[in-house]
């Protein structure tokens, strides 16, 4: 799904690339070049159509009141929504706001702490445990889904938190990862200015080193929770309570009802997607401040 | 830096005593273990043990249900020997070679073109398409599927646009759709990156070989290629990556089917775990993906580890 | 390997996990409920979304049943535990659900295709010294009585059935220059009224026939495996248990679906193979008017009532036509016969087995049984209430037509490798569907190939 | 109490020495600058004395305490680092709290007390600002005020003026000298690269070079004093001329042969002449301001002829780069008439100021006046001597 490194670009980067690009001079602008231009608008255009296209049924079945596969001119109503916000379905987004919210805090605390110790503290056989972090941070944990669930069933742990434990795992390393990076660009100096007025670890952390790293922080914890939020199988296969599932299984049980509700499926999910999109837009506003350290270390 | 000074610069009776003692020997930190316990318990406890678990299972007669689901027993290589002539294995391993490179091709070919083109058109073109291609990235996988799923099928977005409404793509040409739909999932990704990536490029050397006559595809491949070689390495692993792990997307489009036809790998582990009730043979398949995403493993980690 | 999970690992998570699951609980507004010392708890898994027609009547069918019974059993308390999902989910989710003891539902509703497994897993306790004195189980045919018959003793006990025949639009029959009512006596007779239907009028569907894996391993049973059932070799599994991966029988049927599909005479893919319940989409053709013949399941005539309606359609009594379907050469009719069956957990204490047993004791009085079998698609076990008017008027006359049907139908087998072997002839299926080009032997031996992949060969046989 | 000892102290890092038994003694209110090039070794000093570097041998004294292994933060003394260390995500105000906070003072004269020294350092206006929206020099306050709210004992200072402008620098060097006089009884180790800087701000300055202390004096013993060419060479702008000669003593008669020329050493230089000193090569050192045209100052020595290769105007002098055959010198010349390059001039040089040196160990062959402190260069002990009698 949406990785990863990519986290560090967002949605305000695509308004961003307004930095000046290789142009050849406007004196220069002759016939061929307004050809090209309109050659190249009208590509990026075909390109644009055929990506808005699957989004179109979305868009469409989500205000249509006799929505099908189809796509079709909508009967305008707002009824599908209605629908999708009350009763079990709210629980369902309710169980992936659960499940994403510990997930993203387990995995953005404890990757937090290691990151800090990876970057600052000397730890025996630290290169092995930083090729392991870098490793497993490629590895797509959502394959492990088998074993973990045997052991889940033996400990009788098919259930939301324990899942939400696991998924914090699948993020963990490239939270670590991302958190490590930010924690380096922190200046030793501020640390060492802390330390020499006697504050302790845990203070130096929560006043100099957190607050600093933040948008570090910031995006490995949406990260997290984009990868808690849209993981499918590993909720499909690991929770077994019904009323703990989360808001993806919900669409794909919406999917597999014999009386399939197409207008529901696609106004649920529209309404799924808005907390990935806010973070998104959020998130994109964080990295660009938080890459300027303040001025508080050479001008 | 001086060398280490000889030792008569330091005389009287202190100086033996002296050099017995360092202070600064390279002391660990109780409390840095303290620090990296909790998340290394959480890695070793659901990433190491279970990848260990996993080579074990495979090589049981574990199954969901049925006699052996409580009482099991080790086989040994029987499911080695099972996978080996298991046809519908290889064809789903060729079926998952076809989905990465075609997703991973798609990808950087796609997201380059998208990058480099918004880069010289006008504000408002960058706005939209840039913005829903981004959108299209940031999508769950579930929804993302059955959006595919809506517009592939019969009557869906694509044929109804294409004036041929009762064309079925996805019954069709089932491979061929899903990696679509990858390619479309992940080149918001891509793109982003490989704009940044061309946006640090600088303008100069483009220039200077503009001024040497070099043609746009000379340009291409003697300069902004070879410039953006690494950053289309990593897009190229993680893509890799994540096709490889792509379940969600490809279960809600068409469960496998039709046939085998979209069946790669974790689709057919989940279907020979949970549908055949064989767990230990899906764990098996899983290893094999394990050892997969090893080899791109591998080759990440030797691209990131230079930037440590 | 196993001793770790003795030792420190399981200190180590289940110190994770108190804390875990005491949140969880409170995350989720607390759903385990503690039963009093003098108390019994039991669960009840259900399909939620797939036994009954609409998620709502099953809501209403189960809630109904557990209030009554808890009026009448005050001491117990009935855990509801609606397990979501099409029917392969469900199958997956229960058999995770059984595989813990801590997640084992004391009673469950599942599939008979299902009992044979998990009888062979030890999950499912002996029904044996509850249906002695039981006077509704003695009410059922023998051949439903069976259904959970394992070893001498039952294990799980049915509380409707599935089985199968043709239903035809009308108009179109009578378009096409078909007299009514129809009864084809041969395949070859089903193939000639398609031919007809196609030739009268090119733009409907002329005939139904379930393919491909979308349904799940169920979605056989609506389809392929009941032209199998009336052909001249319709063992799927032999007495020894192997399965039959090659036989005239299959052929013919195999050859029935090439000839359907290559003839044009079959319905799309995309109706085929969607993910959404593909055996329920004829009764929305049929309502559109847009499809001729159907093999379809006894369901079908259900969705049309108003309270399914699916889609409801008032007139579908009078426009729309049932018939068996005949063997393949004629000499009767021939349908499978599937059923969902309650079973007891074995990991329930005797008073939860009793209190259980009670439960199904309601679920099973005449009124119940005919509502679920109304509002499930079902006909019901006991002969007698074919023709009560609470079921014969609900789906009129389908309800009453299969229910006549009911006796020329045979039971599927149940075992591990069933499961594959179904998975085969649905591909199989699914390729003459996708492919009309392919022979039925080019099918079979792409099924043969397949089936003795997976099972190895010592487990499959051929017939002559 | 607060006098500060280097005992022994030797930093190794990765089987280096850059530190190399470092003695020294640094005294209650002393203004202490640590000045050599970089990688001299006076930055690991400093942060041994702070705490942040652990000595690998050796130990350090605060008082009569063996501080060797006291946390940093116990150590009662502050520092202000080279890039100010503002924690950029606190406004002024809470960047002078953070200590008080931290060490869980009172909060009743917090405000009070940030006040004060935010008066003191003409940084109260600035309070609620934030370091970035600070410049260099106010930047620079905030720093010292975050030191000074601790009321330390010793003041640790790293360089903190090498990240501001020329004219800036002068400014905030009177007023940290200032801040000091103001502060009787803090001791001030500052640490520079800069030489001008050490000698117009310390009581005494330490001069470093490979990880060892080369000299410790007062600014104006330094610059007369040097006890090596590397000392000499350092200290004192523009550099001082080193050019090879001979030394013959013949009695009371003492002869240096250099630039061609020969010269009679005055009495004065010869009465401090090293016992040590034998006939025979010697490095000589020449201040520039001790070559000027000949016949411009009174104890002139025998002056030879050179030509003007290159001129550097500083404004009141002009400092002439000579050539006198292979050999290139530096010299002071008078602003008129205007100096040429390529004319050809007479230089002579003070021979009172003349400094001698070994040419193997670089050392100084002339020694202080009796009532002077004993300096022999890279002999601990005799640091030590001098500094106990």
């Amino acid at each position: 799904m949406s990785d990863v490194h990519g986290m560090l670009m967002s949605a305000d980067d695509v308004a961003e690339m307004t930095s000046d690009p290789v142009m050849p001079p406007a004196n220069r602008e002759t016939q061929r070049t307004k050809v090209r231009s309109a050659t190249l608008h009208l590509v990026l255009g075909a390109l644009g159509v055929i990506f808005l296209a699957p989004m179109l049924w979305l868009f469409l079945a989500s205000i249509d009141k006799n929505a099908s596969w189809g796509v079709e001119w909508p009967h305008f109503s707002l009824i599908n929504f209605k629908h999708v916000l009350t009763g079990s379905l709210l629980h369902s987004l309710w169980n992936s706001v659960v499940l994403a919210v510990i997930s993203t805090a387990i995995a953005s605390i404890t990757g937090v702490f290691a990151a800090y110790s990876l970057s600052r503290r000397r730890i025996p056989f630290k290169g092995p445990l930083l090729l392991f972090i870098i490793f497993s941070s490629g590895v797509p944990l959502a394959i492990m889904v088998i074993p973990v669930y045997e052991i889940f069933s033996r400990f009788g742990f098919l259930s939301i938190l324990p899942t939400a434990v696991f998924l914090s795992v699948t993020s963990l390393p490239f939270e670590v990862y991302l958190m490590k990076n930010f924690i380096d660009a922190v200046p030793i100096d501020l640390e060492e200015a802390a330390r020499m007025e006697r504050a302790s670890t845990f203070q130096v952390l929560r006043r100099v080193v957190i607050p600093l790293a933040m948008p570090g922080i910031a995006a490995a914890s949406i990260f997290g929770f984009v990868n808690a939020w849209g993981s499918f199988i590993v909720p499909l296969i690991l929770i077994s309570p019904a009323n703990q599932q989360p808001a993806p299984i919900a669409i794909y049980t919406f999917l597999t009802l014999p009386k399939a509700e197409f207008g529901n499926i696609a106004a649920y999910s529209l309404v799924f997607c808005v907390p990935v999109f806010i973070l998104y837009a959020v998130s994109s506003r964080l990295f660009r401040e938080g890459f300027v350290l303040g001025g508080g270390v050479k001008g | 830096m001086a060398s280490l000074p000889v030792m008569d610069t330091v005389t009287g009776p202190s100086m033996s005593e002296l050099w017995k003692t360092r202070h600064d020997k390279s002391r660990y930190q109780w409390s840095s273990l303290g620090l990296l316990t909790p998340a290394f318990a959480l890695l070793v406890l659901l990433f190491l043990v279970p990848m260990g678990f996993a080579v074990y299972l495979g090589l049981t007669n574990l199954t969901l249900v049925g006699p052996t689901a409580i009482h099991s027993a080790f086989t040994g290589m029987a499911n080695l020997e099972r996978l080996k002539s298991d046809t519908t294995f290889w064809s789903s391993l060729w079926a998952t070679g076809i989905f990465i490179v075609g997703s991973v091709v798609g990808v950087v070919v796609v997201g380059y073109v998208l990058a480099s083109l918004l880069m010289r058109a006008r504000p408002w073109m960058r706005m939209i398409v840039g913005g829903v291609v981004v959108v299209a990235w940031m999508m769950p996988a579930v929804t993302a599927g059955m959006t595919w799923y809506a517009s592939t099928t019969g009557g869906g977005a694509f044929s109804t646009l294409l004036g041929i409404p009762n064309t079925n793509f996805l019954d069709n040409d089932p491979l061929l759709v899903v990696t679509l739909a990858s390619i479309w999932s992940m080149t918001g990704f891509s793109m982003l990156v490989m704009g940044a990536a061309l946006r640090n490029i600088p303008s100069e050397a483009i220039e200077a070989a503009t001024v040497e006559n070099a043609s746009s595809w000379q340009r291409f491949r003697m300069i902004i290629l070879p410039l953006l070689r690494p950053t289309m390495t990593a897009v190229v692993l993680l893509t890799g990556l994540l096709a490889l792990a792509n379940f969600s997307l490809i279960y809600i489009m068409t469960q496998g089917g039709p046939g085998n036809a979209t069946n790669i790998l974790p689709l057919y582990s989940y279907q020979q775990a949970f549908t055949y009730n064989n767990l230990a043979y899906g764990a098996l398949i899983g290893n094999v993906m394990v050892v997969i995403a090893t080899v791109f493993g591998v080759f990440y980690v030797r691209i990131t580890a230079r930037r440590l | 390997m196993k001793a770790i999970w003795k030792g420190v690992l399981p200190r180590v998570i289940a110190g994770t996990a108190i804390i875990a699951m005491s949140t969880a609980t409170l995350a989720t507004g607390g759903v385990t409920q503690a039963g009093a010392a003098s108390k019994v708890t039991i669960s009840v898994a259900y399909a939620a979304n797939t036994t009954f027609d609409t998620t709502p009547l099953g809501l209403t069918w189960w809630t109904a049943v557990k209030t009554e019974y808890e009026q009448k059993y005050p001491n117990v308390t009935v855990n509801l535990v609606a397990v979501q999902g099409g029917e392969p989910d469900f199958l997956t989710k229960l058999a995770l659900d059984y595989h813990s003891t801590s997640t084992a539902p004391t009673l469950a509703q599942f599939p008979s295709t299902e009992i044979a497994l998990y009888q062979s897993t030890g999950y499912l306790k002996s029904l044996s010294p509850f249906l002695k004195n039981s006077s509704w189980f003695a009410q059922f045919p023998k051949v439903i009585q069976n259904e959970g018959l394992i070893g001498g003793k039952i294990y799980a006990v049915s509380s409707g059935e599935n089985n199968v025949g043709l239903y035809y639009d009308k108009a179109i029959m009578l378009k096409a220059g078909i007299k009514l009512p129809w009864q084809p006596k041969t395949w070859n007779d089903i193939i000639a009224a398609a031919e007809k239907i196609k030739a009268a009028e090119p733009k409907i569907i002329p005939l139904w026939t379930d393919a491909g894996t979308s349904a799940g391993p169920n979605g056989a049973g609506y389809g392929i495996l009941n032209l199998l059932a009336g052909s001249s070799t319709p063992t799927i599994q032999t007495s020894s248990g192997k399965m039959v991966v090659d036989s005239p029988g299959l052929l013919q049927t195999l050859n029935f679906y090439h000839e359907v599909f290559s003839k044009g005479l079959g319905a799309p893919t995309s109706q085929l193979f969607s993910p959404n319940n593909a055996p329920n989409i004829p009764s929305a053709d049929f309502f559109k008017g847009t499809l001729g013949i159907a093999v379809g399941a006894n369901f079908l005539g259900g969705n049309w009532t108003k309270q399914v309606s699916f889609p409801y359609w008032s007139k579908a009594s009078t426009a729309m036509g049932v018939a068996g379907l005949p063997k393949v050469n004629g000499g009767g009719y021939a349908s499978t016969l599937s059923g969902w069956d309650f079973g007891i957990s074995s990991a329930a204490s005797s008073a939860q087995a009793t209190a259980a047993f009670n439960f199904m004791n309601v679920a099973q009085e005449q009124k119940n049984l005919i509502e679920a079998g109304n509002w499930a698609g079902w006909v019901p076990p006991v002969q007698s209430d074919w023709t009560v008017p609470l079921y014969t008027n609900f789906a009129a006359p389908f309800n009453e037509e299969f229910g006549k049907l009911l006796p020329s139908s045979s039971e599927l087998p149940t075992s591990a490798n069933y499961s594959v072997w179904v998975q085969g002839i649905e591909e199989a299926s699914g390729t003459l569907a996708q492919t009309p080009s392919t022979t039925g032997a080019q099918a079979l031996a792409t099924m043969k190939g397949f089936v003795t992949n997976q099972l190895g060969a010592s487990a499959v046989t051929t017939l002559k | 109490m607060n006098e500060i000892r280097f005992e022994h102290v030797w930093k190794m890092f990765e089987g280096n020495a850059v530190v190399s038994d470092l003695n020294l003694d640094i005294r209650e209110g002393e203004f202490l600058v640590l000045v050599g090039p970089s990688g001299c070794g006076k930055t690991t000093s400093l942060r041994m004395l702070a705490g942040l570097e652990r000595p690998s041998h050796g130990r350090i004294w605060m008082g009569d305490k063996d501080v060797t292994d006291v946390a940093t933060g116990q150590r009662d003394i502050s520092m202000v680092f080279q890039s100010y260390a503002l924690y950029p995500n606190m406004n002024v105000y809470k960047n002078l709290a953070f200590g008080p906070k931290v060490r869980k003072e009172p909060r009743s004269t917090l405000q009070q007390r940030i006040h004060e020294v935010a008066d003191m350092l003409g940084i109260r206006h600035l309070l609620d600002r934030s370091p970035a929206a600070l410049s260099g020099g106010q930047r620079q306050r905030v720093a010292l005020g975050r030191a000074l709210i601790r009321e330390p004992q010793v003041f640790l200072m790293d360089e903190p003026l090498s990240n501001l402008d020329a004219a800036l620098r002068v400014q905030m060097r009177a007023e940290l000298i200032r801040l000091h006089q103001r502060l009787e009884s803090t001791t001030t180790v500052y640490v520079t690269h800069d030489q001008v800087e050490a000698l117009t701000m310390g009581d005494r300055v330490a001069v470093l070079k490979d990880g060892v202390l080369l000299q410790v004096d007062a600014a104006n013993d330094l610059y007369e004093y040097p006890g090596s060419v590397f000392v000499g060479e350092f200290i004192g702008s523009p550099k001082m001329n080193v050019v090879p000669g001979t030394l013959q003593i013949d009695g009371g008669q003492i002869v240096v042969e250099c630039l061609g020329v020969r010269c009679d050493v005055s009495r004065e230089l010869a009465g401090r002449l090293s016992a040590t000193a034998t006939n025979g090569p010697v490095l000589v050192g020449i201040r520039p301001h001790d070559l000027h045209l000949n016949g411009e100052a009174p104890s002139d020595g025998p002056a030879v002829q050179v030509l003007i290769d290159i001129c550097e105007h500083t404004g009141t002098e002009i400092f002439a780069t000579v050539e006198l055959g292979d050999t290139k010198l530096i010299a002071r010349l008078p602003r008129s008439p205007m100096p040429q390059a390529g004319q050809a001039v007479e230089v002579a040089f003070n021979k009172e100021r003349l400094h001698l040196f070994d040419t193997t160990t670089r050392e100084s062959l002339i020694e202080r006046q009796a009532k002077r402190e004993h300096i022999s260069v890279g002999s601990p002990e005799a640091v030590l001597d001098a500094q106990s009698s």
